[in-house]
């Protein structure tokens, strides 16, 4: 039978690869794909939550996340481009202009 | 579906309770559109409109004094506490309109979206103070951050404004990942995402209180939240960000957004993880601490203004975490005015940057005010007042701030924590002088003929001086506001 | 107008600067003699509290002024809250009469940015006068904070060639005390509403009322004592000020030695003392200790100096150790004594300054070696410069006398014995380095060309020196005008801090009558 | 009665504020010298009227209060006079000498720059030492004690330009202090032993009286009268401060011969008559002052054999003066003391300005000649001015005899009592009477050799200028003639009952004095042969001294150039005065200069403020350290983040 647990485990695991993937990629498209696991894995504990305490609540966040993720994805292409017009790089060890 | 059901959820909408920031979203949407027609270069009455936009919703805002509004079945509460910060919040946002208009056009983007972005911003602010679930702050904190990663990397040109705009978006997102996490991990044991229905429950349940699940999401929910209030060690981001960002973008996240962020902040901490309160307090010492040391020290080794004002927002933050490990009314309501007079000094700080920068703003370093004293007399004046204000110096709002929350310290028993508080403030006025120093104790290498003055930027300054002056010499008035905004 | 005396007072200086703000800079001689009259105006509104006999009958606060200023319930209630008793009255004469001094003395020496400087003395003296009189602990930290700023710009503005460090040192240093100070001010004010004790914003006479827990005390007073220590300031606190003292302006150090520096003796008197009694008795021989040593070690140092203005800063440190050491005797004498020495070190070392600023302002340099003869070129100069001398080495006669001898009286009368006897060989550093300086500068033939053509005091100069000289006999020989006004608040003070002033039952005249007859000169004005 | 007493310092201060303010306007040297002497002399006649009032006047103590001073708690201090026959004597010791000293001013200072300023401040000198004989409490006293002190500092450099005059000046200054330090101190105790006991005074009438609440003999009155006594050092030139005075002679003679001589430098002995119930109560002190009273007139009488220069050997022969006053105050014999102050004042002031006019005269003559390398003060360039100066001569000579204590002349009565009590009081030693004859026979040797050098033999003055010394004018022979007189008759008032006469001086001072030395059992005992045997022995010494110098200076001149010869080292170490002033240097000067060079440059810059600047620094090293944590990399940022959250919440979880 799987339980609740078992999705929570599933959910932090994902969490923790989203986690360590923002820590070690370069690319900053990946680590932008990093996040939407991240998010994505909240999304899967919210509906297992969800279901678990028997509430709507959590399912209705996770329409909120998803569009928000969707509108983050919107602005972050788009400051990704515009940094790559100007560096032609989207590695993330190129933004480090700004420092100390 | 029932039809008392829906009744019952069409009474619970109730408009009012979101009416202010729904004012700012139908006016940011109307100069989006405005935007699109209007001629490129033409943005001065767009910048007005946003203004009057602004002023609108300030009028709106403050009608609601003392009637607090609840709506959508307890998710929004429009009482006297989010008033005051919406009012933050309304008064960052009118003071970055005003400054922003010359700047923009100095530095080649006069475009209408700036303005309708930082309407946007602010509603999403709003949202946030007054947001009293979860999903509401949640909604209100990532209006708020989208549009300010736009704004942060708004000179698309500009690799520094790119490179801003950038870490800002990755690590929001990133911190946004954890908060969602924590939220998640509340509502498994609560069953809810209500900050009172997560109180009733805990308060129900006492064991809740010491479940793993509740307290590791309590922790998470409430890192998102130290990250957007620039806390060591989330605070990296910030001296970045607010480096790059275009100038009044910088000053209004250091005031308006920061504000909002404290709203939710302590409305969760203080009522939905009221029986947290003492784990919560001993790390937010530590993290007060940490926060206020890091900020300060690294001040101290700044050239640039705007960097150097960065550093000094996060050790502002951290006095303003030493209210809420005080944990009692006189702590909050202290950061309450302490947000409203950082906003004063720190907007109207970097109101005179904008106004003395040069294209690019590559002058704004501590030598490049050399001798401004001389040549620009009144901004020279105007800036040491914000800057003795950000000191902490009497007579002017800085101090009665610090006094207000280091007396909250006092009262709770943290007295060295108030020590430590006043110390760090000791070590801030090496870096504030500095800029002083330049300004006049050196002589002028140029003579700052391209600072000139223009109506909106001195509206801004004239506004943040009134309230650096008024709210050091008789802060009475507005402290007793807060007073009454106390939850 | 008796009512709000005070707050006039205080608060015209402000007045004054907001005005001058509207004056065309370039008009000098507008800018200096408008805020010479703005000056003498204050101390024309000051002087019925000089003439009003009221102190020399009642120890405690007259001239009261009260209105609640902000009032939080429940969180915290500051008033404005101002009075005068006999401790503070002659500190704010000292300062509403130095003013209209230093600003004369800018005459010829402050050329450019005059308008800041005048706006700035004069927002300097709203601070001072406001920190003298405040009753309200919150009030008057505002005050003292206040002072802060316009010096800081004096100095860093018009100062030397080492401004900007002295200017930043002075400001940073002296605010990490009061910072400290701050925080044990709010503690006292929740201690006190906790307490449940009967109080009245930060009213200090409520406060005087509380009986604080030893515990707290020792931590209170120490800040307290460090804030005021460092502004007095006191061995080993006290690098910032030659470094202050060197670079400011003359104006800048007339003010800084006569007012700023009673603000930290002030406190001690006037707050870390009454409040915390307790904690007093602890801390006194440790204090004591730094005096004596204060004493001695800046009289050593300031005898091999070879700038004129660091020396006579220095000898600041070994004459605020004699004021500090008499209020630390908990007497009468010594208290009084120490009161009066602050006065006569404003009266004196304010002279100093100004006379040091006459030659720098001839010569543009203190180094003593560049100087020698003067006394040939300058007869005048030499009489006023010796005769102020005097007064600083405490020649009888002179104030310097009177305050120290009453200091040291009372200090040796208390438990500060030994320390009274090493002080006491202050007196003979004293004189050595401020001879041997003197005879440096002023005596022996001139050796340095640059002197050959140097030009006497002018009108303005010997104008602005005769009140000084004035006030340095008339306390040297009828210090009973002040005392008689101190007395009894000082009387009430030590009562309050549990120290019955230990008086006898007035001097009885003589036991046997027969041995001699006491008489009484026609002119007397009798006596006790 | 009295209450014009305040009018006796009163003259002299006027005199010296007009002159100080106008004497530069006035210029005429007439009218700014005939000035102050008025004003000393109205001050005189003044002092005399209360003198001759007291002699008239039974009861002999009289305080007037002009007003009250210093009034703070229990301290009352009031400005109040004290006329008692002790006071009366200075007054008129200090208005009269004073007065002929004046005079004798304005001849002997004509022509000098700044004529003004010398008046001024002798006159105001006359005030402070007349404040100080009158004071009617110990802080009036102090006033006039430290007042002369300055006079004295400004009048010995009032040749400022000179640089050894201004060092001279500050010395003077600064070894007083020392002396007013414990003079201060003695104050002190003082008022709180008799304090704690009850009585708040520093009044001399209430002392006196409340004295015996203190325990004779005891630690806190040792205590108190050294502390006096270590003020009257300083102030009347004993061991071990009386370096200063010697160099004092840098001042203009007339000053030498008032504030060095006749007045100030007696200050020390008023003082400890004017507190001698306190003195008399502690043994151990009354041994210490007679003790240094002793070897100091030992002492500096040595010194004086080796010095050329006129004037110091003046100086010397004055410190061992004092030296011998000091031993009367010690063994008890107060009126012998006072009675020595007085004639010493008289034969002093004669020989100082007997000195005075010869250099002057001397000056003139070189002047005359253009030679300005000869030093006019130099004994070695002088012989043979009897027969120029014959005025002076004479009354040099008078007075001579008197110091050397030959019979008949007042130095003689004086010297005799208190070689008289040194030997015989109940409070003096055989020991402290030898150490006062040998110096007696020695002070006999050099003052005769100090005559003969000047006034006999031949002429060493440059041949150019040595025709062309004058007899001083009028001004200045008048005092030296006056003086002269009283050096032979001043004797005259108390010739000691054994040879005849009733003592009145010491009668006279009686009521100050007797009650001290009867209730301390003071008193001088020993059968009238020991007495005279005595008086024979120390006039034989005196003249055994006499007839050496004028076997060496007058019969074989060049004995002394084979004597020191011989004795090269001790020679030279006399002639530089024991190099006690290089010991000093060695001991105090230096070491203070080293100690405040160092506690500046060493200590209180790298030490003190380098604490200061060193917390400073490592505040900001620790900041631009931090800085690089910032490193911009947005890896780091999230790594700190991560870390920050796994902390936090493990902290929570596991802790």
């Amino acid at each position: 039978m799987i339980s609740v647990h078992h999705y929570l485990l599933l959910s932090a695991i994902l969490f923790s690869i989203g986690t360590l993937g923002v820590l070690t990629r370069k690319n900053a498209i990946v680590i932008f794909m990093c996040i939407e696991v991240m998010l994505n894995s909240v999304n899967l504990t919210f509906i297992a939550l969800s279901k678990h305490v028997g509430n709507m609540d959590g399912q209705i966040f996770v329409f909120f996340v998803m569009t928000v993720a969707a509108a983050e994805a919107a602005v972050g292409l788009a400051l990704m481009i515009a940094f790559f017009k100007n560096k032609e790089s989207i590695e993330v060890d190129d933004f480090n202009m700004l420092k100390w | 579906m029932d039809a008392n059901l829906v009744q019952e959820a069409i009474q619970n909408v109730n408009f009012s309770a979101i009416m202010p920031s729904l004012v700012l979203s139908v006016f940011g949407m109307v100069l989006l559109l405005v935007s699109v027609f209007s001629q490129r270069g033409k943005t001065t009455p767009i910048a007005w409109l946003s203004f009057i936009a602004l002023v609108i919703t300030g009028i709106v805002t403050l009608s609601g004094w003392n009637n607090p509004q609840a709506g959508f079945a307890g998710s929004v509460l429009l009482d006297n506490f989010a008033t005051f910060f919406n009012m933050i919040c309304i008064i960052a946002a009118a003071l970055t309109i005003l400054m922003s208009d010359n700047y923009l056009k100095r530095e080649g983007y006069p475009v209408g979206e700036y303005y309708a972005l930082i309407l946007f911003t602010t509603a999403g602010a709003m949202w946030m103070a007054s947001g009293t679930d979860l999903m509401t702050i949640f909604l209100g904190l990532e209006v708020l951050s989208v549009s300010l990663y736009v704004l942060a990397g708004f000179f698309r040109d500009q690799t520094r404004s790119n490179e801003a705009g950038l870490k800002y978006f990755f690590l929001g997102a990133f911190s946004t990942g954890f908060l969602l996490y924590g939220v998640a991990l509340l509502y498994g044991v609560t069953g809810t995402t209500k900050i009172h229905g997560i109180a009733e429950y805990v308060a129900a349940n006492s064991a809740a209180s010491s479940n793993i699940m509740f307290i590791a999401g309590g922790m998470l929910l409430l890192t998102g939240f130290l990250f957007k209030v620039a806390a060591a060690p989330f605070h990296m981001w910030t001296p970045d960000v607010y480096q790059g960002a275009p100038t009044p973008i910088t000053a209004f996240m250091s005031a308006g957004p920061k504000a909002a962020a404290f709203a939710a902040f302590i409305r969760v901490t203080m009522v939905a993880l009221e029986s947290m309160q003492a784990d919560i307090t001993a790390v937010f010492w530590v993290l007060a601490v940490l926060t206020m040391t890091a900020g300060n020290f690294i001040a101290l080794s700044q050239k640039d203004i705007k960097r150097m004002l960065a550093y000094s927002s996060i050790s502002h933050a951290g006095y303003a975490l030493v209210g809420l490990v005080a944990w009692n009314e006189i702590g909050y309501t202290g950061i309450m005015f302490y947000m409203l007079v950082y906003t004063f000094m720190n907007m109207g700080a970097f109101a005179v940057l904008v106004l003395i920068g040069k294209k690019g703003e590559d002058n704004l370093t501590v030598d490049g005010v050399k001798g401004m004293g001389y040549k620009r007399p009144v901004l020279a004046i105007a800036l040491s007042i914000f800057l003795l204000s950000l000191m902490g110096m009497p007579p002017t709002a800085g101090f009665a701030g610090k006094f207000y929350i280091f007396a909250a310290a006092v009262k709770s028993g943290y007295i060295w924590l108030a020590v430590i508080g006043v110390l760090n403030s000791a070590v801030s006025l090496y870096y504030y002088l500095r800029v002083m120093v330049s300004m006049y104790f050196k002589d002028a290498e140029e003579d700052f003929s391209w600072a000139v003055m223009n109506t909106g930027t001195a509206i801004s300054i004239v506004i943040a001086i009134a309230g650096v002056l008024l709210l050091g010499v008789l802060p009475g008035p507005v402290m007793e506001m807060a007073k009454l905004a106390g939850f | 107008m008796a009512d709000s005396l005070l707050s006039l007072m205080t608060f015209f200086p402000l007045l004054g600067m907001l005005f001058v703000l509207f004056i065309p800079k370039d008009n000098d001689g507008l800018l200096k003699g408008f805020t010479l009259v703005v000056t003498l105006i204050t101390f024309v509104i000051s002087l019925p509290l000089a003439f009003n006999d009221v102190f020399a009958t009642s120890g405690g606060m007259h001239y009261r002024e009260f209105a609640e200023w902000i009032n939080i319930g429940g969180f915290f209630q500051m008033n404005y809250n101002l009075g005068v008793d006999g401790i503070s009255l002659w500190l704010v004469m000292l300062t509403t009469f130095i003013m209209p001094i230093a600003v004369l003395s800018t005459w010829k020496a402050v050329e450019k940015n005059t308008k800041g400087f005048m706006a700035l003395l004069l927002l300097l003296e709203t601070g001072m006068l406001g920190a003298f009189v405040s009753l309200d602990l919150f009030l008057f930290y505002i005050f003292w904070e206040l002072m802060l700023i316009p010096m800081y710009f004096l100095i860093g503005i018009w100062g030397g060639k080492n401004r900007i460090y002295a200017a930043v040192k002075f400001f940073i240093y002296t605010a990490v005390g009061s910072l400290l100070m701050l925080v044990a001010i709010i503690f006292v004010y929740y201690y006190a509403v906790q307490s449940g004790a009967d109080i009245n914003g930060f009213g200090i006479q409520e406060f005087y009322k509380l009986d604080l827990p030893y515990n707290a005390q020792y931590w209170l007073f120490l800040a307290f004592g460090f804030s005021f220590a460092i502004k007095v300031p006191m061995f080993p606190l006290h690098t910032w000020l030659p470094d202050a003292h060197t670079e400011a302006p003359t104006a800048g150090s007339v003010i800084l030695a006569a007012v700023l520096l009673k603000m930290g003796t002030y406190g001690y008197v006037r707050f870390a003392m009454p409040l915390f009694p307790d904690a007093l008795q602890t801390f006194i021989p440790l204090l004591a200790t730094l005096c004596v040593i204060g004493i001695i070690y800046g009289s050593l140092v300031a005898m091999m100096q070879e700038d004129v203005k660091k020396l006579v800063a220095y000898s600041s440190v070994a004459h605020l150790g004699f004021v500090m050491l008499g209020v630390f005797a908990m007497n009468m004498q010594g208290m009084a004594g120490g009161m009066l020495q602050m006065i006569n070190h404003g009266v004196s070392t304010g002279a100093l300054f100004l006379i040091v600023g006459f030659i720098y302002e001839r010569r543009h340099t203190r180094l003593i070696t560049e100087f020698g003869g003067l006394a040939h070129k300058m007869p005048v100069f030499a009489t006023i410069f010796m005769i102020v001398t005097l007064s600083s080495i405490g020649l009888p006669g002179t104030n310097g006398f009177v305050g120290e001898f009453l200091a040291l009286m009372g200090a040796f009368e208390s438990g500060l014995r030994w320390y009274a006897v090493i002080a006491t060989s202050g007196v003979i550093f004293a004189a050595v380095y401020m001879l041997w300086m003197y005879q440096r500068v002023m005596l022996g033939t001139v050796t340095n060309p640059a002197n050959e053509n140097l030009k006497d005091l002018n009108a303005r100069e010997i104008v602005l020196m005769l009140p000084l000289l004035l006030f340095v006999f008339w306390i040297g020989v009828y210090p009973n005008t002040f005392f008689r006004k101190m007395n009894p608040a000082l009387e009430q003070m030590l009562t309050q801090m549990g120290h019955k002033p230990a008086i006898v039952e007035v001097h009885n005249p003589v036991a046997a009558p027969a041995a001699h007859a006491t008489e009484h000169a026609p002119a007397g004005h009798g006596h006790n | 009665m009295y209450s014009n007493l305040w009018l006796i310092p009163f003259f002299p201060l006027v005199g010296s504020i007009i002159n100080g303010l106008f004497g530069k306007k006035i210029k005429n040297e007439k009218i700014i010298g005939g000035l102050a002497t008025l004003m000393m002399f109205l001050s005189f006649l003044v002092a005399t009227q209360n003198f001759l009032r007291l002699m008239g006047d039974n009861v002999k103590t009289h305080q007037v209060v002009i007003a009250s001073w210093i009034s703070v708690g229990n301290l009352q201090i009031d400005w109040g006079f004290l006329l008692d026959p002790l006071s009366a004597v200075m007054i008129m010791v200090v208005t009269g000498v004073g007065t002929l000293i004046h005079l004798y001013s304005i001849g002997y200072m004509h022509g000098e720059y700044s004529f003004y300023r010398f008046f001024c401040y002798l006159n105001l000198f006359a005030f402070a030492m007349l404040m100080l004989v009158l004071g009617g409490n110990a802080l009036v006293m102090f006033i006039g004690w430290e007042g002369v002190g300055l006079c004295s500092y400004l009048l010995i450099g009032y040749y400022f330009e000179k640089k050894s005059a201004s060092d001279a000046g500050k010395k003077a200054f600064v070894v007083n202090r020392i002396g007013d330090f414990g003079f201060l101190c003695g104050l002190f105790t003082l008022f709180w032993a008799l304090g704690s006991k009850g009585v708040w005074t520093i009044n001399f009438v209430e002392i006196a009286e409340n004295a015996h609440l203190l325990e004779t003999g005891g630690v806190v009155v040792t205590a108190v009268t050294l502390c006096f006594f270590l003020g009257a050092t300083g102030k009347s030139a004993q061991i071990p401060l009386y370096t200063w005075l010697p160099d004092a002679m840098e001042g203009p003679t007339p000053v030498s011969a008032l504030i060095h001589a006749a007045t100030m430098v007696t200050a020390g002995v008023y003082m400890i008559g004017r507190m001698n119930v306190l003195f008399a109560m502690s043994p151990t002190t009354m041994m210490t002052v007679a003790t240094v009273g002793g070897l100091t007139a030992f002492f500096a009488a040595t010194i004086g054999f080796a010095q050329n220069d006129i004037k110091r050997v003046l100086a010397y022969s004055t410190v061992s003066q004092l030296g011998y006053m000091f031993l009367a105050m010690g063994v008890g014999a107060f009126s012998a003391g006072i009675f020595h102050l007085m004639t010493h004042a008289f034969f002093k002031a004669c020989l100082f300005l007997g000195s005075g006019s010869v250099i002057h005269g001397l000056h003139h003559a070189y002047h005359h000649a253009h030679n300005h390398h000869d030093d006019p003060q130099d004994m070695r360039n002088m012989g043979g001015l009897r027969k120029k100066m014959p005025i002076t001569f004479i009354t040099f000579f008078v007075s001579t005899l008197a110091i050397c204590g030959v019979p008949l002349f007042s130095g003689f009565f004086s010297k005799d009592e208190i070689l008289w009590w040194a030997f015989g009081s109940t409070r003096g030693h055989w020991f402290l009477w030898a150490m006062g004859a040998v110096a007696a026979g020695m002070t006999a040797f050099y003052m005769f050799r100090l005559v003969f050098m000047t006034f006999f033999g031949e002429q060493k003055t440059d041949p150019k200028a040595k025709d062309h010394i004058p007899e001083s004018p009028l001004t200045i022979t008048i005092p030296l003639m006056v003086l002269g007189l009283l050096a032979v008759i001043g004797g005259y008032i108390g010739v000691p009952k054994i040879l005849g006469g009733s003592n009145r001086f010491e009668h006279w001072l009686a009521p100050v004095f007797e009650h001290t030395q009867h209730h301390f059992e003071i008193h001088a005992h020993g059968s009238h042969a020991t007495e005279y045997m005595m008086m024979g022995i120390s006039v034989g010494i005196a003249a055994f001294g006499i007839l050496l110098a004028w076997t060496m200076y007058v019969k074989n001149p060049d004995m002394p150039a084979k004597f020191t010869a011989k004795f090269p080292a001790l020679y030279k170490a006399v002639f530089n005065k024991w190099y006690i002033d290089e010991l000093y240097d060695f001991l105090f000067v230096n070491p203070c200069k080293k100690i405040g060079t160092f506690l500046w440059r060493g200590f209180d810059v790298k030490v003190v403020d380098g604490v200061v600047n060193g917390v400073a620094w490592v505040v900001k090293g620790v900041g631009s350290g931090l800085k690089y944590t910032q490193s911009g990399y947005l890896h780091n940022y999230a790594v700190a983040m991560v870390i920050g959250v796994v902390v936090i919440v493990g902290y929570y979880v596991f802790g």
